[in-house]
């Protein structure tokens, strides 16, 4: 199967990246974009054919590499 | 000689590169902000190293499209000659001054060190004081320096000795097509590196194998 | 006087706080009311250990910190040291400790941002940066990847905001396993008459907000910083910060033109506690009271208090007080760079810390009590015990597996890996890059600096009052060997908890042998970081505390590196041969032994023989130079022969000779023709100088009656360490 | 309204971060890997109620800067 994974900052977290999108969409005359949060998405392609065996394996995999659950939070998503 | 140096913010390499265009042509050149939307008349503007916004997004991405990097790839395509070190090579292909797109070095870390460049064209304006095929040291520091391009365009930059300088003797810090560390546009008159030739032009950087490419301008 | 007090004071609350409840009596009996849950935060911070040094402060007091070129000594936001021609050198060492276990990359990153905003906030620009880094054993599960993440957090924050790293220290050792160290040193560069304080100066002025905006980011990440860990650390974690060198790069060049200008009276970095210990400083210390209008401060998130807009550490930001006729100007400047700038108060002549939010009065308080008077301990503590100098340890069964097994050592190996990572060419002065004695970068014309950090944990462990002797020698040896001036130090004390008596112990026998050195070596401490409570379920850190130097350079030309030269060249050791192998590399790594007393420094023969060097540096007598330190003459010289790709042959020697880290040492190579001078003048000096053989062409390490071994397997060995641990292959 | 944007690697591209992934899940002990691609993820604020004007803009958005089109696609959803 194919996990589909976005890994977004947790609320509050400081995100410079998205603050500086924020400000050059306003300098290339973009109006009305009020915030801009940058995350990161993965493609995962398992081996694994059972759904919930699959998002398990899925979810080891971002609580020990893919997200750094200290500042950030990740979904799952199964296609 | 006249040249410009153009600073958006996060810039950090623009004092290195007019010192050594200062040293080497004798010209001080004039620092160029990123909000002005005219470039003053000079015969060569160069696009310097750092972190422009941070290298947020893209590398480039966010410098490449600000007001002064219109006008210099209008003047660019009058003829105007450019060029682009580390993250000015990232700018100006950002802008679509160069073919392809810079991305993470292979080995995922950022890497400062001496490497070896082999000169593979030596007739354009940054490179006229050197002999085709001549191997010099030069410094590289950078995150993002992997150079990639699609199977056509490789081709065409082979075929048309558009590849300015190449990674020599496996010191490829970065992964980059082909050992590519510099390229040219098809007129020669812009050309990237990911290299820091600023950094090695006197007794104090140990080596001074990059003076010749600066000498160049002036015979330029 | 009362004021709306929405939340009730339970002793819990306090706790929770960190204060004890002494601590907290003596705060109520100052108001004499019961404080707001934000005057409370505000006490909390300003009286925790990190920023009120109560532990600390009686035997700091006790350092050497004056010298005809200090400008400024311990107690602003930086050291200041007259280096000639009207240049300054503004230079501190920081922890970021407990952020960096939390979370290494933004850990490491945060630390170096705020350590080259004390350098800027006083007016310099930093020129150079330096990491001690100290880590768990390497087999620990988690040490790889908070090496990993250390390391690229110092590069990007470093990289990224244009300075270049030009060196620092790397250890593993299980003492550090649940407390890893990261200390970042900033230096920058002034004019000697334009340098800018803390010390607020006039009643009425506007207090200026500058910088990025407040959000909830580590919000008690200043009390948690003296919070001794448990397991459930991860835990108390406090919402971590997160460092943005743009906007960092930005402040430094606004700052820098601010000052320029002319319209800044007085300015401080809000580093931990923010705005409170900012604002708090600049009060405390003009004699002056501030009042600040949390309405006005810029806000990243909504709905913020005045308890958290007090206590948040969101970073790149900056307090000021101002020219009032400037102020335009000043707010163009901020706006050029994208930055944030808004009047958020005013200084008073009341003396008191007045916090107005949403119309009510947040908080009201004796400013100076808050600064200055906050509490100081004289905490008991125990003399160390000695440890029996180690005689007649065993020689290795196999000397060749025994150089290999230590020049391929997690603590002895390349840290190239590390220092690839950071851009050390940057601003184009380098003119030493890691890998030698010291970093070098020129300050003008033929003018350099040179920069080295060292200590020796091992050994303050071993005897504090030594170790401390010889973290400072050897910081001076360093700068010594590259033909430097040693002329100041900061420092970073990273100790244990200090409520234990052998732990204040160890801090306070350290510190008087950093005295001790500082006096007899004329280097003088102008500025430093005192990190305690490094202490987990009761396992204290190997005391540690870190020495960063500098070293002026007045000819460039003259500079000294350790590669070999040219083959045929004699090699010489000046100081005596080893003998000492208590605590020493050899022992640990090839015995598994820790023991005995370490190496006893003896300052006076530590600077004669530093000067006989130094001045055979300045008169050229001498072709590459390199101090002698862990692992000893072989070390030293191995390091000479790979930075050169030349080999070296060399007399018989023992395995004291070889291995043995007997301090105030170096090894010299000049021309023959030039060595029976140098032996004369050692002579004449009281200095032993041994020739111990020559630099060869043939790539390989001789020891007559020894064994022989290549240099491409000595390299590979010193090389192939760390990149091995690090790709997983160890 | 808040438009969700995906950035993908065209495919063909390397992509050595993915790459590294795919390996340390592998150290990590996570079987049946078959392949990791990583890519960027935004959440873009908009003042703008009109999803179908919404939508114009924030392709224009990814043209103009969001995604670099010479080596990576990207994927809209308005919420
Ligand atoms: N964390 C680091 N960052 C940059 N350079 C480092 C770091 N750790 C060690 N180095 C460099 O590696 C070399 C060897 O370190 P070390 O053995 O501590 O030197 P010394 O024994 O002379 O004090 C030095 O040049 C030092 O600056
Ligand atoms: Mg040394």
């Amino acid at each position: 199967m194919k996990a589909k994974i976005k890994v977004t900052l947790k609320s509050g977290v400081l995100d410079p990246q998205g603050k500086a999108i924020e400000g050059a969409l306003g300098h290339l005359g973009f109006g009305g974009v009020e915030q801009v949060r940058q995350g990161k998405y993965f493609e995962i392609e398992l081996a694994e054919t059972d759904a919930a065996r699959a998002r398990e394996q899925v979810k080891a995999m971002c609580e020990k590499l893919i997200a750094n659950t200290v500042i950030e939070n990740y979904e799952i998503e199964l296609a | 000689m006249k040249s410009a140096v153009v600073v958006f913010p996060g810039i950090n390499r623009e004092t290195d590169m007019m010192l050594a265009l200062e040293k080497v042509t004798g010209t001080k050149p004039v620092a160029v902000w990123h909000t002005e939307t005219d470039l003053p008349k000079v015969d060569f503007v160069v696009v310097p190293g750092g972190f422009s916004y941070g290298d947020y997004l893209r590398c480039g991405a966010i410098a490449a499209r600000s007001p002064i990097m219109s006008d210099i790839r209008a003047k660019s395509a009058k003829g105007l000659k450019v060029l682009g070190v580390c993250n000015g090579f990232q700018i100006i292909t950002e802008a679509g001054l160069l073919p392809g797109a810079l991305v993470r070095n292979a080995q995922l870390r950022f890497v400062c060190r001496e490497v070896k460049l082999k000169v593979e064209n030596n007739a354009t304006f940054f490179t006229n004081r050197m002999a085709r095929g001549a191997i010099v040291s030069c410094p590289v520091a950078h995150g993002e320096g992997n150079y990639i391009c699609n199977a056509e365009t490789l081709k065409r930059l082979e075929g048309e000795n558009r590849v300015v300088f190449r990674y020599a003797e496996g010191s490829n810090p970065n992964g980059a097509m082909n050992d590519i560390a510099g390229i040219a546009n098809q007129s020669g008159t812009v050309i990237g590196m990911m290299p820091h030739p600023e950094n090695m032009i006197e007794p104090l950087h140990g080596k001074t194998d990059c003076r010749p490419l600066f000498e160049s301008l002036l015979a330029a | 006087m009362t004021l709306p007090n929405d939340i009730r004071i339970t002793p819990e609350l306090v706790k929770s706080h960190g204060l004890k409840p002494d601590e907290y009596d003596r705060f109520v009996t100052l108001l004499g009311r019961e404080p707001t849950l934000t005057e409370l935060g505000i006490c909390s911070a300003m009286w925790n250990e990190h920023c009120s040094y109560k532990s600390s402060k009686k035997w700091l007091k006790t350092m050497p910190t004056k010298g005809p070129r200090v400008i400024q000594g311990p107690g602003e936001n930086a050291g200041v040291i007259d280096i000639g021609d009207g240049d300054a050198i503004v230079f501190k060492m920081e922890s970021h400790n407990h952020p960096s276990f939390i979370e290494p990359y933004q850990g490491a990153a945060t630390g170096v941002g705020g350590i080259l905003r004390d350098v800027f906030t006083m007016g310099a620009r930093p020129i150079a940066a330096m990491n001690a880094l100290r880590f768990g054993e390497p087999s620990h599960p988690r040490t790889r990847h908070l090496v990993s993440g250390v390391v690229h957090g110092i590069g990007g924050y470093g990289n990224s905001f244009g300075v270049p790293t030009i060196g620092g220290e790397v250890n593993f050792h299980p003492r550090y396993n649940g407390n890893i160290l990261v200390n970042a040193m900033a230096v920058g560069l002034a004019r000697a008459d334009s340098i800018f304080y803390s010390k607020a100066k006039g009643v009425g002025l506007p207090v200026v907000y500058l910088g990025a905006k407040t959000g909830r980011d580590g919000i008690h990440g200043a009390t948690m910083a003296s919070a001794e860990f448990d397991d459930k650390a991860e835990e108390k974690r406090p919402t971590v910060q997160v460092g943005d060198p743009f906007t960092e790069k930005c402040l430094l060049e606004a700052c820098l033109e601010l000052m320029a200008s002319g319209a800044v009276i007085a300015i401080q970095d809000m580093g931990a506690a923010g705005l409170t210990s900012s604002a708090v400083e600049m009060g405390a210390k003009g004699d002056l009271g501030i009042e600040l209008d949390l309405d006005k401060v810029p806000c990243r998130e909504e709905g913020m208090t005045a308890y958290e807009m007090m206590l948040s550490e969101s970073q790149e930001r900056m307090l000021m007080v101002l020219r009032p006729e400037q102020e335009k100007e000043a707010e163009a400047i901020f706006h050029k760079w994208g930055l944030d700038f808004a009047i958020v108060g005013k200084t008073t002549d009341t003396l008191r810390f007045v916090i107005r939010h949403e119309g009510e009065v947040k908080a009201d308080l004796p400013i100076k009590q808050m600064g200055d008077q906050a509490p100081e301990y004289d905490r008991p503590w125990v003399e160390p015990k000695k440890l029996p100098l180690l005689s007649d340890v065993p020689a290795p069964n196999d000397l060749a597996a025994a150089i290999l097994k230590i020049v391929g050592s997690p603590d002895m190996c390349s840290r190239r890996w590390v220092w690839e990572q950071y851009d050390h060419l940057i601003q184009s002065n380098t003119a030493q890059i890691p890998g030698g004695d010291a970093g070098v970068v020129r300050i003008r014309g033929n003018k350099a600096i040179a920069v080295s950090t060292d200590v020796t944990p091992r050994y303050v462990e071993a005897d504090p009052f030594e170790g401390g002797k010889q973290a400072v020698a050897e910081c001076w040896r360093n700068l010594t060997a590259v033909g430097s001036l040693p002329i100041a130090i900061t420092d970073n004390l990273n100790f244990g908890n200090p409520e234990r008596p052998e732990i204040m112990g160890q801090f306070v026998k350290a510190i008087e042998g950093i005295s001790a050195a500082c006096r007899a070596l004329d280097f003088p401490v102008v500025s430093g970081n005192v990190s305690l409570y490094n202490e987990t379920n009761g396992q204290g850190i190997l005391p540690t505390p870190a020495i960063g130097g500098i070293g002026l350079l007045e000819d460039l030309t003259k500079m000294a590196t350790l590669a070999f030269k040219s083959a045929g060249d004699e090699i010489l050791l000046i100081g005596g041969h080893g003998t000492h192998l208590g605590q020493s590399i050899y022992l640990r790594e090839v015995l598994g032994r820790e023991e005995g007393a370490p190496p006893p420094v003896d300052l006076a023969v530590e600077k004669r023989n530093g000067d006989f060097v130094r001045n055979l540096i300045n008169t050229s007598q001498v072709s590459a130079v390199h101090d002698v330190s862990d692992g000893g003459l072989g070390l030293a010289i191995i390091e000479m022969a790979l930075a050169a790709r030349l080999g070296a042959s060399l007399q018989p020697l023992t395995h004291e000779r070889l291995f043995g880290e007997d301090q105030a040492r170096y090894v010299v190579t000049c021309a023959p023709s030039a060595a029976a001078a140098i032996s004369a003048a050692g002579g004449k000096a009281g200095i032993a100088v041994d020739r111990i053989g020559h630099v060869t062409a043939d790539a390989t390490l001789n020891i007559a009656g020894g064994p022989s071994i290549s240099l491409d397997q000595l390299r590979s060995a010193h090389e192939g360490w760390f990149p091995a641990y690090m790709s997983g292959e160890l």
